[in-house]
């Protein structure tokens, strides 16, 4: 049987400043009808040259070596422009990772669907927009008219995301190819999301090639899996055996630096993979990988490994003892638990933005109120970890501005036994002992002041450090973060994204304080290098006793670290338990959904679907009753948009905000069902 | 193309005869007309560029040459200035003085009347020169028209004009672009009604007056010289850039240049369908040197400074050549009273002996102020320093703003270019300028003999002894050298060749555009 | 949400024209020279000057002067002309309807042109017809208005050509074809700039917009090229123009005055020049706050444009 | 040599500028003593002369050599633009920084000037300026940049407002940073690229301002050889001689596309977008 899609021993390169850019070298890969294959692979590995090679769409610098890429047979590298579009939309569709800027924002959502009907299946202007309607209903979009009016700003991202869908699936095509649908979305949306290509694609049949960089997706819902590593396809084959037997390095550490809830034994520590990848500008001539592996071998260097194997080919010499390497793995670092002295508890913290219009001061309304933090109650124990989770939005950055003082805040703080009044309050012993660590070290480092000056600061200002002294401590922080001491005459754009957090580490704990404030820190990162960072900072805090705020969007992440995890939804606590028996009810339903929408890399696993209705609620006016009650899958009634819902005590280090009954709450099935292997 | 001197009688300086003004009215073959010698043709629209504003319409507050332009075409005046610069009859028939020249008699002419109807009287004429000499009118002629005590209507067509001395030159100055008759009535009631309509009785009258853009007169049927005027409009527009000026009459767009620049005048020859026309006169360029301060109170210096400029050079880089060279004395041969000025070559050691003998061995270090408009000015000013640097004047040429120099340089400063039109007569000229008690007497060389030359020549009505009196003064001026004058500009202007009857007056702001008419192969306008 | 940002911008419009107005006042209060003086000019006697500046106020404190002044705004009258001795507001406005029509033609023009071309650069990014467009636009913005308009009278208005006229205006009434071709030149010389400078605008926008992930989409989706330049990339790209454009204006403005002076067109600029000449401050105000509050009004309508075309920003 | 020099070399129009500018920086050092006569001395006989082997770029109305004319007003004319964006740039930038950081009222009062100040067209401004001021190149100086401020003030802010928001600013504010530190080790640096970036534009523009107000009498006077004044002087002869308007034309023209081209370049250098 021919192919969907058949990509033969593709070569394409970048024209970039000091030389070509080989970003794929001599890929194959194969696509059968009706089948689903996922491409795994970092940023930087070639897998969206290769996505978009397949439908010949490539940067103007880009020049195809060789190869073919055949759509069911025919050859659409010698495809006449004209031919192209004919395939383009019609025989290929496409979905983008962030669905934000892939529509068109000065065009209703309706046109942008119903042009592509009009252009390939040549409906009039009537029939396109019945027809988009009815793909907009078969996207599971409620109300199709009222989208299709919209323009992209005013509906949600998975709403944008479903559009796509709608346009990708509208000309019944042969091929999808899915680049990161879900990447950019709420951890619960991506699930919704994933549910429904699923679900199209086995009611279709469409070939899929979706690329991603989250093997826990690949294994909801690939058939076949190929790994891809700078520019060339490490390992490839049935999606179970190879999650299950990795036959390549890569591969294998991979899934070990993933946080799993199902290896909960192997908590606080991940594998992290030494150096970096290859510069593609000239290409190693072995393996690719032969810098980073554990078992590398001098042949491994000389000559590129072939891609080999009956239905698992592998790209790697010594594929037969891949599964069996332990990758060097420390062992596991005792967690210190909670329930230690309070170093820093806080009450009732609320932090609201006021903007008043023009308009509301003409007629002396109050103007819109929103409150990003509402009454929270959060302590943190001396030396442990607490995840704050929750979509984004939700307010946990600002929570965790509010403690460093950067926002003006409502309550009532207790640093170290000492009250703190208000923001204002908050003196230079305050915040040297309370460091912030940024999502983006892009936006948190000073790009004009170089790695040494940056450091430099907390250390003359808390320790009044200076001249040689100063030098010495820059050096051995460079050190404690696994720098090299020669970083510290560079400016920021000289280093890597992990580089660049390391250093934003090292400034926070250079300050000595007793609590850093980690928000999202790794949310902009390879899994690889999350791997590593968090490794970092285990260490540190192991070695200083420092208690950690682990702020993620990211559930999975954080029970994999932390002592203690607090849940939080628009502004407020939902729940707050130990890290430890996560996997156990109850559950607040919000946490449930959370959980269930995390996807594991592991065969055969798999959560129970919890799904929430619609969209996140502005902030600026929040559902009264409980906050959740609007998307809630367990929503009792009324009673839920009346009143605030009670806390429940579980036990003793676990509260549910909530108005159903804690039996009721734990009455539920497990999340992580366990298919027969 | 010099004019040759009229030797006038007493009697045809003090009264205007009938015979005379018939002359006139034929039109005296004035400079640059000598062509246009078929018969007068009507018809057309005659289409004349200028690049200065008409702010006003208001005659009596006139101050350029676009300006008097309108002055004429709405306006007439009890004379006029003919080509000799000789009053002629206009409003006035005749008109006679009393022996001292103390008192003058105007007739007016019967029967002319206003465009909007009235009768123009006695009454009116005296408003007038009464209007002009109101401080509150703010009439630029108002130092200018003579030493007028009163002028009064004696019946409705005679009027008496009582001068404060004997005054020979007086119907010349009738002549004087600001004293044209308006009705009393509108004098009386606000002189400002004048601003933006037309109350004249002039040879045409107003269509339109659009101030940025144009201005269009249409022929006035009761005009009292029969038979003109000749076209059926005239257009004034308003070219402010000079080359898009030049570019229209090029084109064909525009019939007549009032006023042409140096720069252009070479290319408009150039032109086909076109004819560059130049007339001399006494317009000069006048170097202010403050006579009552240093350096320039040394007569020595004023004197070093003239012998250093080469005047032939001067003509040629300023004026392009259009011009004649001029020693100082700022009356030119076209004054009826001009004596001969020797001229004299340019000595550089002589003005560097000069000016060490004045105390200024090494040099002396001054600032010359020159007034961005006309160009001419600073054009001679860059002459000027680069031409006395030798002779040990090293001269800081500083341009100004026209107005700035208006405000602060004029009459002020102690080292600045001035310029001048060509005045009717001598007195005017004088008593303008350079006597003790002259209203612009910016050098303050105050020196009586002169102003005594100066006084006896305004009532002395014998010619010849006028004549001996006013050389003395200028024999004075040469000697003392309270001014530098370099040159005489030449009057420039362009016409299409189909344009008849068009001359260059010398005293620069008279027109006649009524005796002009448009000839074979001009273009049909509406 | 829209109307309090309509409201909001009408009140800064409403400061900010009303700091212009004191700041125009202010410049012209510093003039040298006595007011009366200019109005009576060289001529006038001491008595006559004293006489005028009581009777046009000019001894009231400047607070006085101003507020009678900015009172007198208000109410419409804004004071008579001290060399045309006529009201000013009339002139003024007259002036600023010709200029109205110059700049006016002169931006259709140019936005007829530039987007065009800047559209082309940019598809044919670094060949040499973007070359080629990019060589013109630098030499455009580099050369000052009163160069080209020299350059154009020079070389256009001549017998041989005989089409152009060397300048002035002619009413509407005088025809269409007689109205524009005196448009032509002073058109001519202040699109160069202006072409320019939207083209570079143009271009860059729509190297940037290319480059958008939902151009990406709109190829992807198979359509025509035509309707993913037009419909998707040029929509999109023309809204920082709009903005420029507006800014634009302001340039316009200064070009006027020197162009209009150049082809002798009665517009705005050239009134404001001449009353800059002859120190005509009533004139001189009125014609600087007119011009002031067009490019203030322009700026609040692309604003308001751009609003109501990028929805974005509202949501923002 | 730093990373964003070898971009703006690299990029085309980058050395293109470089080029031109550097030929400018040549002109304005050594200019006057590379003139082959002296710019004021008169050559009656040989007024309007075109280019020639004596006189390379011919001669003006009184004979003057051109290009000796040129080489002595080139400094002048570059200075004009540069000391006019300097000044007016470091006041705006001043006026800007501060404003945004102060933020509030403050920044809404001095925003609200500044709008005030923009709200009259550049070249009007100062021409009314130079009309009060009285024509000279010193006020014309100032008079330009009196113009360019409110608009770099507006940029400064605007700048210092999007780099006041990114977090390492935040984080000088956590870590208890005093605000002038903030302000001048934090917010200026990043402020100061876009600064650079839009005065080495203005420069052209200022350039050509002046220029303009030359030709209107109102900048740089006789005998002067500024360039923007040769050309208001050279513009009744050009008939007779255009290479005094093409002169000093291409003079302008050269300046004003070597600073436009260097603008474009550094910000496309400075703009890591594009730059990676």
């Amino acid at each position: 049987m021919t192919p969907a899609l058949a990509i033969e021993r593709l070569s394409v390169g970048y024209r970039v400043r000091g030389g070509t850019l080989q970003a794929l070298r001599d890929v194959s890969l194969t696509i059968a009808p009706g089948e689903v294959v996922g491409l795994v692979g970092e940023s930087g590995s070639g897998k969206s040259t290769l996505a978009y090679a397949a439908v010949r769409y490539l940067a103007a610098n880009a020049a195809i070596g060789a190869g073919r890429v055949l759509l069911a047979g025919e050859d659409l590298l010698e495809a006449t422009p004209q031919a192209l579009r004919q395939i383009r939309g019609r025989r290929i569709g496409m979905v983008y990772q962030d669905p934000g800027t892939a529509l068109n924002p000065s065009l209703r959502l309706g046109e942008q669907v119903a042009e592509l009907l009009r252009t390939h299946l040549g409906l009039d202007a009537r029939a396109a927009e019945a027809r988009t309607a009815e793909l907009l209903r078969m996207v599971a979009l409620p109300d199709p008219q009222f989208i299709m009016r919209r323009y992209p700003h005013e509906v949600s991202g998975g709403e944008k995301q479903r559009v796509l869908i709608a346009m990708a699936f509208a000309c019944d095509p042969d091929l999808l190819v899915l680049d990161e649908p879900t990447t950019a979305l709420d951890a619960t949306t991506a699930a919704g999301i994933l549910d429904l290509i699923r679900a199209l694609q086995q009611r279709t049949g469409v070939a899929v090639l979706y690329i991603t960089h989250d093997l826990g997706i690949v294994a909801e819902i690939a058939q076949r899996l190929a790994v891809i590593y700078a520019g060339t396809i490490v390992e490839e084959g049935p999606t179970e055996a190879v999650l299950r037997r990795p036959r390549h390095f890569y591969t294998r550490m991979l899934l070990a630096s993933l946080p799993n809830p199902a290896r909960i034994a192997e908590r606080r520590r991940l594998v992290s993979f030494p150096g970096l990848p290859p510069d593609l500008r000239a290409p190693p001539a072995g393996c690719v990988f032969a810098d980073r592996c554990p078992a590398v071998e001098a042949a491994c260097r000389t000559a590129p490994p072939v891609l080999a194997g009956d239905a698992q080919k592998s790209a790697c010499r010594r594929a037969d003892i891949v599964a069996a390497s332990d990758l060097g793995v420390r062992p596991v670092a005792a967690a210190n638990g909670g329930g230690g002295e309070a170093l820093l508890r806080a009450e009732g913290i609320t932090v609201e933005y006021r903007r008043i219009g023009i308009l509301d001061r003409l007629r002396g309304r109050p103007g819109d109120r929103v409150s990003a933090v509402s009454d929270v109650d959060l302590v943190l124990a001396r030396g442990e970890t607490v995840g704050l989770v929750g979509e984004s939005g939700c307010g946990k950055s600002t929570l965790a501005r509010a403690l460093s003082g950067l926002v003006a805040w409502q309550g009532r703080l207790v640093f170290d036994g000492r009250p703190i009044a208000a923001a204002a309050a908050m003196d230079r012993a305050y915040r040297r002992r309370v460091q912030l660590v940024f999502q983006n070290p892009d936006q948190s480092l000073n790009p004009r002041m170089r790695i040494g000056t940056i450091l430099s600061r907390p250390l003359r200002l808390y320790h009044a450090l200076s001249g040689k002294a100063l030098a010495r401590e820059i050096a051995a922080w460079l050190d404690r973060v696994r720098l090299p001491e020669s970083y510290a005459r560079r400016h920021p754009h000289e280093l890597s994204g992990g580089e660049k957090q390391r250093v934003a580490i090292a400034r926070a704990f250079a300050a000595d304080p007793a609590v850093v404030l980690c928000d999202e820190i790794t949310s902009g990162l390879d899994v690889s290098i999350q791997a590593a960072i968090l490794n970092l900072l285990m260490d540190l805090q192991a070695a200083r006793g420092t208690t950690l705020l682990l702020i993620s969007h990211d559930l999975n992440m954080v029970q994999h670290f932390a002592d203690r995890i607090a849940v939080m939804y628009l502004g407020k606590l939902v729940e707050l338990r130990p890290a430890y028996g996560m996997a156990r009810p109850p559950f607040h339903p919000y946490s449930e959904a959370l959980l269930a929408a995390v996807p594991v890399a592991e065969p055969g696993l798999h959560a129970r679907a919890v799904r929430l209705h619609g969209p996140l609620p502005s902030p600026k006016n929040p559902p009264a009753g409980c906050r959740f009650h609007s998307r809630c899958p367990r929503k009792l009634g009324a009673v839920c948009e009346a009143a605030p819902p009670p806390v429940r005590t579980a036990e003793d280090d676990h509260w549910i905000r909530c108005q159903i009954p804690l039996g009721e709450l734990a009455a539920v099935p497990p999340i992580w069902q366990r298919e027969p292997a | 193309m010099s004019q040759k001197l009229l030797p006038l009688s007493r009697r045809r300086l003090l009264q205007g005869a009938l015979a005379g003004a018939g002359i006139a009215a034929g039109g005296l073959p004035l400079a640059g007309a000598a062509s246009a010698q078929q018969a007068p043709r009507r018809g057309g629209v005659l289409r004349v560029s200028v690049t200065q504003r008409v702010a006003t319409l208001n005659p009596l507050r006139h101050i350029n040459n676009p300006e008097y332009m309108a002055s004429e075409l709405l306006y007439s005046g009890l004379t006029m200035l003919g080509a000799s610069m000789n009053a002629e009859p206009d409003l006035a028939e005749r008109w006679e003085a009393n022996a001292e020249a103390t008192e003058f008699t105007f007739h007016l002419r019967r029967g002319v009347k206003f465009h909007h109807g009235p009768e123009v009287t006695a009454a009116d004429a005296a408003a007038t020169i009464m209007a002009v000499l109101d401080p509150k009118t703010a009439s630029p002629g108002q130092k200018n028209i003579g030493p007028i005590k009163e002028a009064k209507a004696v019946d409705s067509h005679t009027l008496k004009v009582v001068l404060t001395g004997p005054f020979a030159d007086l119907p010349v100055n009738m002549a004087h672009p600001n004293v044209r008759v308006a009705p009393a009535e509108i004098l009386a009631r606000d002189v400002r009604l004048l601003d933006n309509a037309d109350h004249g009785c002039g040879p045409f009258k107003l269509v339109r007056f659009e101030s940025d853009r144009a201005l269009r007169v249409e022929r006035y049927d009761g005009y009292h010289f029969p038979g003109r005027p000749y076209v059926d409009a005239v257009e004034q527009i308003l070219y402010p850039d000079v080359a898009a000026e030049t570019a229209a009459i090029i084109n064909g767009e525009t019939d007549i240049v009032l006023s042409g620049q140096p720069a252009e005048w070479d290319r408009i020859g150039k032109a086909t369908g076109v004819v560059a026309a130049r007339a001399q006169s006494g317009r000069f360029h006048n170097v202010v040197m403050r006579c009552d301060a240093p350096p320039f109170n040394d007569a020595r210096v004023r004197r070093a400074l003239a012998l250093s400029l080469d005047r032939e050079a001067i003509v040629q880089l300023v004026l392009e050549g259009l011009g004649r060279p001029a020693y100082d004395n700022p009356v030119s041969p076209e004054y009826r009273f001009a004596a001969a000025t020797p001229p004299f070559k340019r000595d550089v050691a002589q003005a560097k002996r000069l000016l060490a003998q004045a105390g200024h061995p090494n040099g002396l270090k001054i600032t010359l102020q020159c007034a961005n408009r006309p160009t001419t000015r600073t054009a001679l000013g860059v002459a000027m320093r680069e031409m006395a640097r030798p002779a040990g004047f090293d001269i800081d040429v500083q341009t100004i703003p026209y107005d700035t120099y208006i405000a602060n340089v004029w009459r002020k400063a102690n080292f600045y270019i001035g310029s001048f039109n060509t005045q009717a007569t001598e007195d005017a000229l004088y008593t303008l300028l350079f006597t003790s008690d002259a209203p612009w007497n910016d050098s303050q060389w105050n020196n009586k003999r002169f102003d005594e030359l100066v006084y006896q020549g305004r009532r002395t009505i014998d010619p010849a002894k006028r004549k001996e009196l006013y050389a003395g003064a200028q024999k004075l001026m040469t000697d003392e050298l309270p001014y530098l004058i370099p040159f005489f500009e030449d009057l420039l202007s362009a016409r299409r060749t189909y344009v008849q009857g068009h001359t260059l007056h010398p005293r620069g702001g008279v027109f006649f555009m009524d005796r002009v008419w448009l000839g074979d192969g001009a273009p049909k306008r509406a | 949400m829209t109307l309090s940002y309509l409201v909001r911008r009408l009140g800064s419009i409403v400061v900010t024209m009303l700091l212009v107005s004191f700041v125009v006042f202010a410049i012209t209060q510093i003039l040298p020279g006595n007011a009366a003086t200019m109005i009576l000019g060289e001529f006038a006697t001491a008595e006559a000057i004293e006489n005028l500046s009581r009777q046009l106020g000019l001894d009231a404190p400047w607070y006085v002067q101003y507020l009678r002044w900015l009172g007198g705004v208000m109410s419409g009258d804004w004071g008579m002309s001290m060399t045309l001795s006529r009201p000013v507001l009339p002139e003024v406005l007259a002036a600023l309807g010709r200029s109205g029509v110059l700049a006016g033609l002169s931006l259709a023009v140019v936005t007829a042109i530039a987007v065009p071309l800047g559209v082309w650069a940019a598809v044919r990014q670094g060949r040499p017809a973007d070359m080629a467009i990019g060589g013109f636009s630098y030499l455009g913005i580099s050369l000052p208005e009163f160069v080209t308009a020299t350059l154009l009278l020079v070389f256009l208005v001549r017998p041989e050509i005989g089409i152009f006229p060397a300048g002035g205006y002619q009413p509407l009434a005088a025809g269409l074809g007689t109205f524009l071709i005196h448009l032509a030149l002073p058109v001519t010389a202040l699109a160069i700039v202006l072409t320019a400078h939207i083209v570079r605008q143009t271009r860059s926008e729509m190297v940037d917009v290319l480059q958008a992930e939902f151009v990406r989409t709109a190829t992807l989706k198979g359509l025509p090229r035509r309707t993913v330049l037009f419909k998707h990339a040029l929509r999109n790209a023309l809204l920082p123009t709009v903005t420029v454009l507006a800014l634009d204006v302001g340039y316009l403005i200064g070009g006027v005055l020197v162009v209009e002076d150049i082809f002798a067109y009665p517009g705005l600029g050239r009134l404001l020049m001449f009353a800059m000449q002859n120190r005509d401050l009533p004139m001189l105000q009125a014609g600087t706050l007119v011009m002031a509050a067009v490019y203030a009004m322009t700026n609040l309508a692309s604003d308001l444009v751009y609003g109501v075309l990028d929805r974005r920003i509202q949501h923002a | 040599m730093p990373d964003w020099l070898r971009r703006l070399l690299a990029h085309p129009s980058g050395s293109v500028g470089c080029l031109l500018l550097a030929v400018a920086l040549v002109l304005a050092v050594a200019g006057p003593s590379l003139a082959p006569f002296d710019p004021e001395t008169f050559h009656p006989r040989r007024r309007f002369e075109g280019p020639g082997l004596e006189f390379w770029l011919g001669t003006d109305q009184f004979g003057r050599d051109l290009l000796s004319r040129l080489l002595h007003g080139a400094r002048s004319t570059i200075l004009f633009g540069v000391i006019a964006t300097a000044i007016g740039t470091s006041l705006g930038a001043a006026v800007g920084l501060a404003s945004g950081y102060a933020g509030g009222l403050i920044d809404e009062a001095v925003m609200r000037i500044m709008d005030a100040l923009l709200a009259i067209p550049s070249l009007l401004f100062s021409l009314l300026i130079v009309t009060v001021l009285g024509g000279s190149t010193v006020n014309a100086v100032a008079a330009v940049a009196v113009t360019i401020a409110p608009g770099m003030a507006r940029i400064a802010r605007s700048v210092t407002l999007s780099v006041k928001s990114r977090d390492f600013v935040a984080a000088a504010v956590a870590r208890g940073e005093s605000h002038a530190f903030t302000m001048f080790r934090e917010v200026l640096p990043n402020v100061a690229a876009a600064v650079v970036v839009e005065a080495s534009i203005r420069v052209a523009f200022a350039t050509m301002v002046g220029a303009t107000l030359s030709y209107l009498g109102l900048g740089a006077q006789p005998p002067a050889s500024d360039w923007g004044l040769l050309i208001a002087e050279a513009r009744p002869h050009m008939l007779r001689n255009a290479w005094l308007v093409i002169g000093p034309g291409l003079g302008i023209a050269t300046i004003t596309i070597g600073f436009n081209l260097f603008g474009d370049a550094l910000r496309d250098a400075l703009n890591p977008r594009v730059g990676r």
